[in-house]
């Protein structure tokens, strides 16, 4: 926590976020491998973040010291002044599409006009919402954009409150197979990936705790490739799903590389580029430079190595 | 008009309070009643007029229903409405007029638009009674009418209650403190004491209206009156 | 011809006089009827499917859910988090909107200096500063109690200050006369001629205090009654949010009847309708 | 030895008193000097980087911020969906509550059957109806109005009541006198006695609103100042964050003023000390 | 000990309140003040006291910060304190046994428990009595202190005063209505008029106290006075 970001040494505590749409997070917990990692000398807590946005909210106001969020909205939050820096991949997800209601006839971006559409900003599902568009030459003032956290975003979907929603994982595996709704917009290479953030200070102060974290969620990386019948049962439990839909939500994860590299620096990159097109950032950031600071996979290469 | 029988009224175990009082009420009669301060006048004002309904005892009206004006021992202005508004209050907008003259006729033309705040003590009690004179109803309760006046504007109010009542009778009881003016307005006059109070005496004055106020028969009345009061004869 | 009688043979003492005000029914039930009433549509309407149960879950299926979160123990860890948080807050609150409220009351050079910034942060829709409380203190009790002091603060000290300056110029005047100093001023006049609207005040301020803690708890919590509600709004269990709801209003209406209680007693002196014999 | 010595030729007039009273700088400096002092640190503290940009950014920055958006024109109707949604909420909220006090305060039967289920709804922290409201009503219009009038709607029925309550049993015994049917009384005694405490309910009910519609806008909303804020909230942009909430300070400040100066007015009969010359 | 020079202090544009005040107190006088309703009286003691600052004029004292105390036309009792913590209102608790000797003397014994509301106007009265008398402030002002009391109760209270200031004098100024009374207890009377009030006249009355109420210089003085506060006269 917070008192350690000054101090170097190891802290007293740390706090972590876990979050739905990172099963490893989820694992990570479950199974403890931080306390394994870290033995009886400090304390762990674990922080549910509800999205991106949260769980950059919470590591600005220094609640969390690790972070878990897609790579664009950690992008976006830097551009913004927050010291953010990713240091570790816990997965490369398909874990975003634009969806539907089973009835609604809407099947392409383009019938997206002029219809309410529900995503939670600063988040990954946003910034592939601003793709599409853009892709398609329109831009969220052709739509009606309505703010909601994810889980409020499916249920207003399958309530009919909104046609159509920038889904996230595992709440629209859930739409898609309870509600039947239709991803009708997919693109793989627009997701962002999973990046698990930490502090810059923080990182520097304490580069031993980060490496130990990073330790921790190479167990339970591993743990996921290798059992993924009980990860499927974790998501299930945790996020109060049907194994089901666990399932459909971890076939959708890729979790075979975890150090940050030049893919990541460049898909980021791109979705800065559509956000600075879009006004979501600020008109002089340097995208390049601010991704190139954010990105340090020095810890996870040391570590995994 | 209307008929007491046996009504007390009690306060804290029997401490307080009137007790036992019969009273029959003629119309047009007018009501004195005098007695020691706390002895429970106000209270008795209060069980007449149906405000009161702790009490025991049978009170007994002929008509159904009799309306009943009342002055009460503090002025009980309204302090959001001005001194018009005050004297209105009550009723529906016709009276706007008699409503101006009981105004001046208390001698508080061009005060119409002040509100009670600004009013001093002697000004509020009389903005009171013309409230309760703007009305003419079967009964008429006035309690202490003129505590806070000064002794002219007293005389000058009390051949204002002597007019009005010639033109437009009404059964009133008043309670004062001030035996000359009981002898000067009423037909009978109740004198109460002890605590809880009960009547001590009646007496009815039996002397034409408009009376003078140096009457020898008064003055040997008056005698009379504050031997009944002293506390000495205990 | 009208007769009004009455021939107790005892004194109209105050209970013969309650009883011979109250209606047919008596007082507890009346109040009773109109909920259970209600409550008596919606279980049907739910059970017979008249409202979906997604939507509107039966009163006895939401009872059954939090019996069993109860005899599993897990409730009463959310409970007790939660009251303390308001607790906290209340007390901290109150404090404060007492301390500035008879400051800025009692000293007009104090309330040139400070009620215009108070009025102006009091503009500021509490809820608002989630956000940057979450950003400055972090999601921690600090910012939660923090958020709840905030809540309880402006109901109590707009009510005390407007009560305050309500005081009957009178009874202040009475203790001029006395060469009473400021304080003495404010602590023999004006405070308790100023009690009952900062009793209401304290009462509305308790009650934005528990509005508060659910605004803290919707927001980064692992515990309290607050995050079961969110739990059960992400796991779609209406069920869990209508019962914290449902515990919300139980343990608001025991905290505010507390506070009713006190100011049924510590007004007494009030000449009201209902404090007469 | 004492002199006290008043030679002013002019009666003393309204303005010699208050010229007399005031302190040695006139009011509306001494109210302007602590928010400027504070504004003034913040600004240094920023621009020197003593707090980090992040968390606080510079005032300068945030009315920067705002200028361009209001230039960009995409401000006027995030604020005109707000103010809209503000005041649709709280003429329904205040009627709902005025209607309803005066019918508990004035009819006993009505307050035994109606006051026990309102004070138990009350006791619900209305934002805890966020999430029903959502599923129930949805996410639109409807259901963020809805939310401000019951916002608004408590502590105006709160204050009216309590005012109700609180009425001299003496003045509404004059009424009585006068054989008012209870509407008369209510209407001539009870609601212009009661008054002073249904402004302050009013004026809570409204900064209330102003909350509520915070958390209306704070879900599934696209326009609003509430929008705004989340949309800073969720970008990392605090000076989106702050500029709404001075906005929200802005608005707020200027209706409860209107608020204010209606009750100033209404209130002069007060025999309160500011009233008097 | 206290010197009012020309003194005024005006409402509504010059057409109420009182002026051109002239006045001499000197240490232990008691001295009266008679006028008529609204003619300033009680603005007159709220200027003196130090209540109202909007006067004009010169009010000049000997001692410096002299201690006063006042008795209001209005009870003024505060609502949520008992009849003694009333009556020990302002004080610091030293004057316990003195209190509650005062209120067996006003005739309230048995009533020190009772709240304002439940006492009946005389009595809230002589609360209001007790309390300004508990004190010996350098002066005393009381404003109409028993408009509210029947006649004998008014007398024993009158003959209370007498013995306080006979044992402890205290400069005191007594408005009231009641002419008798202010010839009984007064050392000096001055006579009010108008509106805005002015002094018509000023009265000595050098008899040694206790005066005999019958004593026929004082019904003298009475038919003087009577016509000079006589509206027919204007
Ligand atoms: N605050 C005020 N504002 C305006 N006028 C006032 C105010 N206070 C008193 N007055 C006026 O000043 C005049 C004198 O009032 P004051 O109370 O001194 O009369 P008073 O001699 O004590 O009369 P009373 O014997 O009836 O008590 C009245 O006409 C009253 O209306
Ligand atoms: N609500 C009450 N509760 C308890 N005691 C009461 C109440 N009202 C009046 N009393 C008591 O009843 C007695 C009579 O009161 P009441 O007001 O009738 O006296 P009164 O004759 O009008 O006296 P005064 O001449 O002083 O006005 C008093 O002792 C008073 O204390
Ligand atoms: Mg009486
Ligand atoms: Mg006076």
């Amino acid at each position: 926590s917070s008192d350690a970001d000054g101090a170097s040494g190891t802290p007293e505590k740390i706090t972590l976020d876990y979050a739905y749409y990172s099963p490893t997070s989820l694992v990570l917990k479950e199974k403890g491998f931080v306390e394994e990692v870290f033995g009886e000398e400090v304390e762990v807590e674990y922080v549910l973040s509800q999205g991106s946005n949260k769980a950059l909210e919470f590591l600005n106001s220094s609640s969390v010291d690790f972070s878990s969020s897609a790579g664009a909205a950690a992008l976006m939050s830097k551009a913004n002044g927050a010291p953010v820096e990713t240091v570790y991949l816990y997965s490369k997800p398909e874990w975003t599409a634009l969806v539907s209601g089973k009835d609604s006839g809407i099947d392409s971006v383009e019938d997206l006009r002029g219809k309410k559409v529900a995503a939670t900003l600063g988040t990954d599902p946003y910034i592939f919402l601003e793709r599409a568009l853009k892709k398609h030459d329109m831009s969220t003032d052709d739509i009606e954009l309505v703010n909601l956290q994810h889980p409020d975003g499916a249920s207003a979907l399958s309530n009919g409150d909104v046609d159509a929603w920038a889904g996230l994982d595992p709440h629209m595996a859930r739409e898609e197979l309870e509600s039947g709704a239709n991803l009708f917009y997919r693109d793989a290479d627009l997701n962002t990936y999973g990046t698990l953030n930490t502090r810059t200070e923080f990182a520097e102060n304490n580069p031993d705790v980060v490496k130990k974290v990073i330790e921790a969620y190479e167990k339970a990386r591993q743990f996921a490739i290798d059992n993924p019948e009980e990860t499927a049962e974790i998501l299930a439990a945790e996020a109060e799903l049907d194994l089901e839909v666990a399932k459909q939500s971890l076939e959708r994860n890729d979790f075979s590389n975890a150090v940050p590299n030049q893919d990541v620096i460049d898909t980021i990159t791109a979705a800065g580029d559509v956000l600075q097109d879009v006004e979501v950032i600020d008109q002089e950031a340097d995208i390049d430079a601010l991704t190139e600071e954010m990105i340090n996979p020095s810890f996870a290469e040391e570590v995994i190595e | 008009m209307l008929a007491v029988e046996k009504v007390s009224r009690w306060f804290d175990e029997k401490k307080a309070g009137f007790q036992h009082v019969n009273l029959q009420l003629t119309k047009g009669e007018v009501i004195g009643v005098l007695g020691t301060s706390g002895c429970g006048k106000s209270t008795f004002l209060r069980v007449l007029s149906g405000l009161d309904e702790g009490y025991e005892g049978r009170i007994h009206s002929k008509k159904k229903n009799p309306s009943i004006g009342m002055m009460f021992q503090e002025p009980r202005l309204m302090p959001w409405l001005t001194v018009f508004e005050n004297v209105l209050f009550g009723d529906d907008g016709s009276k706007k007029k008699e409503a101006s003259e009981l105004i001046d006729i208390v001698g508080l033309g061009g005060f119409e638009n002040h509100f009670p705040k600004d009013l001093s003590g002697g000004m509020a009690q009389r903005v009171a009674i013309a409230r309760s004179l703007l009305h003419n109803p079967d009964l008429l309760m006035l309690d202490e009418p003129f505590s806070a006046l000064d002794a002219f504007t007293k005389l000058q109010l009390q051949e204002l209650l002597l007019s009005i009542w010639e033109t437009k009778p009404s059964t009133s009881i008043l309670v004062t403190h001030d035996i000359d003016e009981a002898l000067y307005l009423c037909d009978r006059i109740l004198i109460m004491r002890g605590q809880p109070g009960e009547v001590e005496s009646e007496l009815v004055v039996d002397k034409p209206k408009p009376r003078h106020r140096g009457d020898r028969d008064l003055a040997d009345m008056k005698e009379e009156i504050l031997k009944e009061l002293d506390f000495t004869n205990d | 011809m009208t007769i009004r009688t009455n021939t107790a043979t005892l004194p109209a003492s105050k209970k013969k006089k309650s009883k011979k005000k109250s209606l047919p029914f008596t007082d507890w039930w009346a109040g009773l009827l109109l909920p259970v009433v209600l409550i008596i549509i919606w279980e049907t309407a739910s059970r017979n499917g008249w409202v979906a149960s997604h939507l509107l879950p039966a009163p006895t299926v939401v009872v059954e859910e939090m019996v069993t979160m109860g005899r599993e123990g897990e409730l009463w860890g959310h409970i007790g988090i939660t009251l303390y948080r308001v607790l906290a807050g209340f007390v901290i609150g109150t404090a404060a909107a007492a301390i500035l409220g008879v400051l800025t009351g009692s000293s007009k050079w104090m309330e040139k200096l400070l009620d215009p910034t108070l009025q102006a942060l009091r503009a500021i829709p509490s809820l608002a500063w989630v956000p940057l409380f979450i950003l400055w203190i972090g999601i921690g009790e600090a910012s939660k109690i923090t958020l709840v002091a905030v809540g309880v603060f402006f109901p109590v000290y707009l009510n005390l200050t407007s009560g305050i300056q309500g005081v009957d110029r009178k009874l202040i005047e009475v203790g001029r006369m006395y060469g009473f100093s400021t304080w003495k001023q404010v602590r023999k006049i004006v405070f308790p001629a100023a009690a009952p609207s900062f009793l209401t005040g304290i009462r509305s301020g308790l009650s934005l205090g528990w509005m508060f803690v659910v605004a803290a708890e919707l927001l980064g919590t692992s515990q309290g009654l607050g995050y079961l509600m969110v739990f059960g709004q992400n796991t779609s269990s209406p069920e869990l949010v209508i019962g914290s709801i449902l515990l919300f209003a139980v343990f608001g209406k025991a905290t505010d009847e507390i506070l009713k209680r006190i100011e049924r007693k510590s007004l007494q002196w009030q000449d009201r309708l209902d404090n007469s014999v």
